[in-house]
């Protein structure tokens, strides 16, 4: 099977949706690039990270719609268009602009359906950057996603690899409600196998990446790739680590979390947002209700700690749950 | 500018089912019966009915307001939906989920109420986009007030509107106050020239005269229609009641409304105008103003009549599919 | 003691320090009123609620400062202002329009003193009016700290009656550090005893407002109205609940709660915020790590669910938290 | 506008200084030694001098963009501190952890460079307000690109500044460019224009040219210390690299980078016209070349040896007081 990068994953699938159907547009800043400039206007980017690359070139300005500055209009217009007809991707480039936004997510697009009485459908995609490890400092680097996570009416989609990408945006992208997609900037150059063709991968279904009966750790996006190194590192030395990559927070796979619980008796979840109503918290919350009489030990969680994102590399790296600070954590919860 | 008999009265006939609407609703709300927070629109009936006669059900689309009754009534919203929908009932038009202030009907070209101040335009311009891409030759129409225009979405949305050629209508619809500030104070410089200021073609108009403003109207729609991208309106407009309904008003002077009413309803201009020019004769207005009553009547007792909405509908519908 | 509102409460705290100190100053929508109007200016208003009433005539409209429909300004200008000399206290009149002025607070603010290598002191209020219960509807009810709790450099504020809200407010504007004070609506016409003088309450000292050894209940805002509700009607069937004010999200007094927990063995959080990555998930996720060998039963959570709020009262209240509901969880749980 | 030589000759070494910073940091950045993302100022010096040249340390405020380096400098920060701060190291302006993005100082009145677009309008508007109500006489000044001003932040700045009339100087910088798309695309109308919608004076400026920019601030600074309220000053200005130090630049013609170098380069307008007029001999200049070169390798090499920041300091000064 051919591989491909996680950014090669994104484009493909929003190429094939767009070919599919010519409701689906792209909006957001410099997702082409080039308008207006002194080299005549061709398409000069294809974002910033160059993710949507090819795509204006393909399918023309007017369904690949650079913008002004304006993310409360982009989001708002995005979400208006998937009111009356259309199927828009909207591009907020980093989530960190979540904050000049947020009301048409929040008060808007999320509640149209139960505010207007079940009549709207609001196919609404944000593709949106998160995620610290590029030294982009305090501004540019958040793991934004509980604070959507908690907003009832959206869908919060954290695919943590380039195969889950595709298929998860995919169903984003047909998807009648609205979705927040949460691309990692630090995964972007990851690979593994994707296939050509079109597939769509459910929400609210997690993936068991590593099968074991020691302890759970459940991951979100990027950490799921430290948790799965932590999982193979401890099976050499005989300890059967289950490892669950959540993919949607919102829907959240509860079920597969609580039986593999229910399995091992520990339970570790792994995040990379500040500690505080995190997801991780969430999880953990979720399975001292629901799992507490097989529980063998207490619920921890690694994530970051309650501070913005240093800029220093440096201090961005102790910042960071690594795969160290995993396997302190879960070996210590081994031997509880 | 040319309204045909059957134009005048149908547009008679939405002033003054709007009127009478608020009227009621304000009666209504001082005894106790209706939830919630309610900004009643009497005074500016002529800024919504002088546009929106001129949009059609299904290609053109409104964004509201908190003050969107009006703009409902105008856009052609079932009335007896509205109220219960007011009422918080069952058959209400949202299921009683919206309520006044976030009172909708996609199925008639309404974004919906707002309860967030300007967060309509950057909806409308999403609508205007699908009208431009589906090329359905439609118009969107956000409702602004003189208090909104301040808020950075409306700025962003002129703009986007104004880069993107968008087919669309920025209804200003300035009555003076936003809440209890005056305009004078708080919405520096002119609304018109922000507008300008974008490159988007603008006017200002007397709200109170619903040719004025149906004839601004007439011009920016058909600009938009035809390519022409965004033009705006800034309609001088008449709050007849305070902000919300059982306002004080502590911050106007005494018999301020009541000179409104007087000299600025536009009914009243209305009838004026087309009695004198012989367009209209009273009698059938005076016929319409006993149907309306009649109408609105019925809403309320209706209204009043329905049942709450079903426990289970709490967790219905925030979702197309739960996963 | 005399008897006060929450809302008198709340002004007189703001009165006392405006007096003590002339940096004091309010920026906001109407809390004044007037402005500008036929009536000649006067203070009309004083907020939508009544709460800043009589303080413009007080103070003048250069400290009680009504500003035009712009919450990203509002809530920026007072940032600005804290960091360079003032102590405002902005109002956010409802606590959704943090949709339109988030980036302020989130980027801005709150990561000032971080982000600027510790020479930033941004004594910063903002209060906010939360919490359903009024028929207001799905954009003017919504509990929203759980958004902002999970911000680190900001300090939330969640005060349950009349006494807490004067004391909190009080230490808020003294604070060096941007605080959110979050006032429910639905309490502003509660009253207890309040004293004349002024007095601070320190930020991150829950309070214990029924001892109690058979279970915990832990409460935010007007939920612990209703936790104390439900310790009273049980007591009568000899069954003893201690319940626990949070008082402040952010900083968390978990110690108080850990300490209960560790005595009494069962915990039952209720928050009026929606159920995922909320303030009752954190607390439970808290006790499930570091009280989890003293626990004899599932931690449970008692919220609204994952809905929006409804503007018909009927649904609203079947959305929110009623002692009812309290009531079958904790009597559930104590069954366990 | 009389400026003497020491004014002259400090507003010379100011661009200077931000050009070597600049140049120098795009070779450092490209050898892969700088971490995050840069952005860099090179070709606009004589906009942020021109302004901040009349603004004092205590009481005078700016607002900057993620473009902060030469709203740094101009104001006077100490360009070692800002070296180490980009570099992210221990002895940096903000201890390594604001970097380019982020870098601040309140001691010079510096509020932050901004990595929001939009993000420090309204922060420069409470700056303001400080000034007004403590009477210091102080101005603030946010810079703000033709991107950023069509955030709604902006135009909720402008109005609010004009409502409380506060002392500002609304400084924008029209490069042209909003990443890798143009101003002549995305931002409708004039920005000009768009202030004077709000009631606020504007003029238009080359911000090539120092004395024009420092002529045009002048006078708006000695409005806004009078108690006139803002003013906005829109200077053409030309960005020499591209968005970011890296950018292919696949948007702009071939050889347009070239040209501004050569046409409009403010040192060279600055130099030429201070000869022509006599007022400071190339010699000086020169000089002053001499030794802001070895400024910068100074803070280079003193940046590249400063320590990492001490990991204790990751959980540092997130609050003034923990409870
Ligand atoms: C974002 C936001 N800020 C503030 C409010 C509170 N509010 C509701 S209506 C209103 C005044 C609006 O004034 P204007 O736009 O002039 O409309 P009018 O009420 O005059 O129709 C305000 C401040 C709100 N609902 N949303
Ligand atoms: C809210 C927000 N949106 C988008 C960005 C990404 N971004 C950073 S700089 C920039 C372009 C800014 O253009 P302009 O204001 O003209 O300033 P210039 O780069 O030309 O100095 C963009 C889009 C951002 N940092 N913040
Ligand atoms: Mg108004
Ligand atoms: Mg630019």
């Amino acid at each position: 099977m051919p591989i491909k990068t996680y950014r090669e994953a994104i484009n493909e699938a929003l190429r094939q949706e767009m070919e599919a159907n010519d409701r689906v547009i792209i909006i957001g800043e410099d997702v082409a690039g080039g308008a207006g400039g002194s080299a005549g206007g061709a398409e000069a980017a294809g974002g910033v990270m160059g993710i949507t690359a090819g795509l204006a070139t393909k399918f023309g300005r007017d369904r690949v719609i650079d913008t002004p500055i304006t993310e409360s209009a982009i989001i708002g217009m995005a979400a208006g268009a998937a009111l009356t007809g259309m199927r828009p991707v909207a591009e907020l480039m980093f989530a960190d602009f979540i904050g000049v936004c947020l009301d048409q997510i929040y008060n808007q697009a999320a509640k149209f359906r139960y505010m207007f009485g079940g009549k709207a459908r609001t196919p609404l995609v944000v593709r949106t950057m998160i995620g610290a490890g590029m030294g982009a400092g305090p501004q540019h680097s958040q793991a934004i996603y509980p604070m959507l996570t908690m907003i009832p009416g959206l869908k919060v989609i954290v695919p943590s690899n380039a195969y889950d990408a595709k298929g998860l945006l995919i169903q984003a992208i047909r998807d009648d409600d609205p979705v927040i997609f949460c691309e990692h900037k630090s995964l972007l150059g990851d690979s593994c196998e994707v296939p050509d063709e079109p597939y769509a991968i459910p929400f609210g279904q997690a993936a068991i990446t590593r099968k074991g009966s020691d302890l759970t750790l459940v991951g979100i996006s990027r950490m799921v790739k430290f948790c799965n190194e932590v999982a193979d590192r401890l099976q050499k030395d005989g300890i059967s680590i289950e490892v669950i990559d959540i993919r949607t927070t919102s829907p959240l796979d509860a079920a597969t979390i609580l039986e593999s619980v229910k399995k091992t008796g520990r339970l570790v979840v792994v995040d990379e947002a500040n500690p505080m109503c995190s997801v991780a918290s969430e999880i953990a919350s979720i399975a001292a209700s629901d799992a507490f009489d097989y529980l063998d030990a207490p619920i921890k969680k690694v994530t970051a700690p309650h501070t913005p994102v240093p800029a220093s590399p440096t201090l961005e790296a102790l910042y960071l749950p690594t795969p160290d600070k995993i396997e302190v954590v879960v070996r210590d919860l081994l031997e509880y | 500018m040319q309204l045909s008999r059957d134009q005048l009265l149908s547009a008679y006939r939405r002033m003054r089912t709007i009127r009478e609407f608020e009227e009621r609703l304000h009666v209504e709300f001082l005894s106790g019966t209706v939830p919630g927070f309610l900004h009643l629109y009497s005074g500016q009936e002529a800024i919504a009915v002088g546009i929106c006669e001129q949009l059609d059900d299904d290609r053109d689309y409104i964004g509201s307001t908190h003050r969107g009754h009006g703009h409902c009534i105008a856009k052609g919203v079932d009335v007896k939906a509205m109220m219960k929908e007011i009422y918080c009932k069952k058959n209400g038009v949202c299921g009683g989920k919206g309520g006044s202030m976030h009172i909708a009907d996609l199925d008639k070209g309404m974004l919906g109420a707002n309860a967030i101040v300007g967060g309509a335009p950057p909806l409308a311009l999403g609508a205007a986009l699908s009208a431009k891409l589906l090329k359905t030759g439609g118009v969107a129409v956000p409702f602004i007030g003189d208090g909104a225009a301040n808020q950075g979405t409306v700025a962003e949305s002129m703009n986007m509107a104004a880069v993107l050629k968008l087919p669309m209508v920025f209804m200003f619809e300035n009555n003076g106050y936003a809440e209890f500030t005056a305009a004078s104070y708080a919405t520096a410089g002119s609304i018109e020239a922000r507008a300008k200021a974008y490159n988007i073609p603008a006017v200002t108009v007397d709200g109170a005269d619903f040719f004025a403003v149906y004839e601004a109207a007439r011009e920016a729609i058909e600009r938009a229609r035809n390519g022409g991208g965004p033009s705006a309106i800034e309609a001088k407009a008449y709050r007849f009641w305070g902000h919300f309904a059982g306002d004080p008003q502590r911050y106007r002077a005494a018999g301020e409304t009541k000179e409104l009413r007087e000299n600025h309803d536009c009914l009243k201009i209305f009838a004026d105008k087309v009695t004198q020019a012989a367009l209209l004769d009273q009698a059938e207005m005076n016929a319409i103003d006993v149907e309306v009553m009649q109408l609105i009547e019925d809403a309320v007792a209706e209204a009043k009549a329905d049942p709450q909405p079903d426990p289970e509908s709490l967790y219905k519908d925030v979702y197309v599919s739960y996963n």
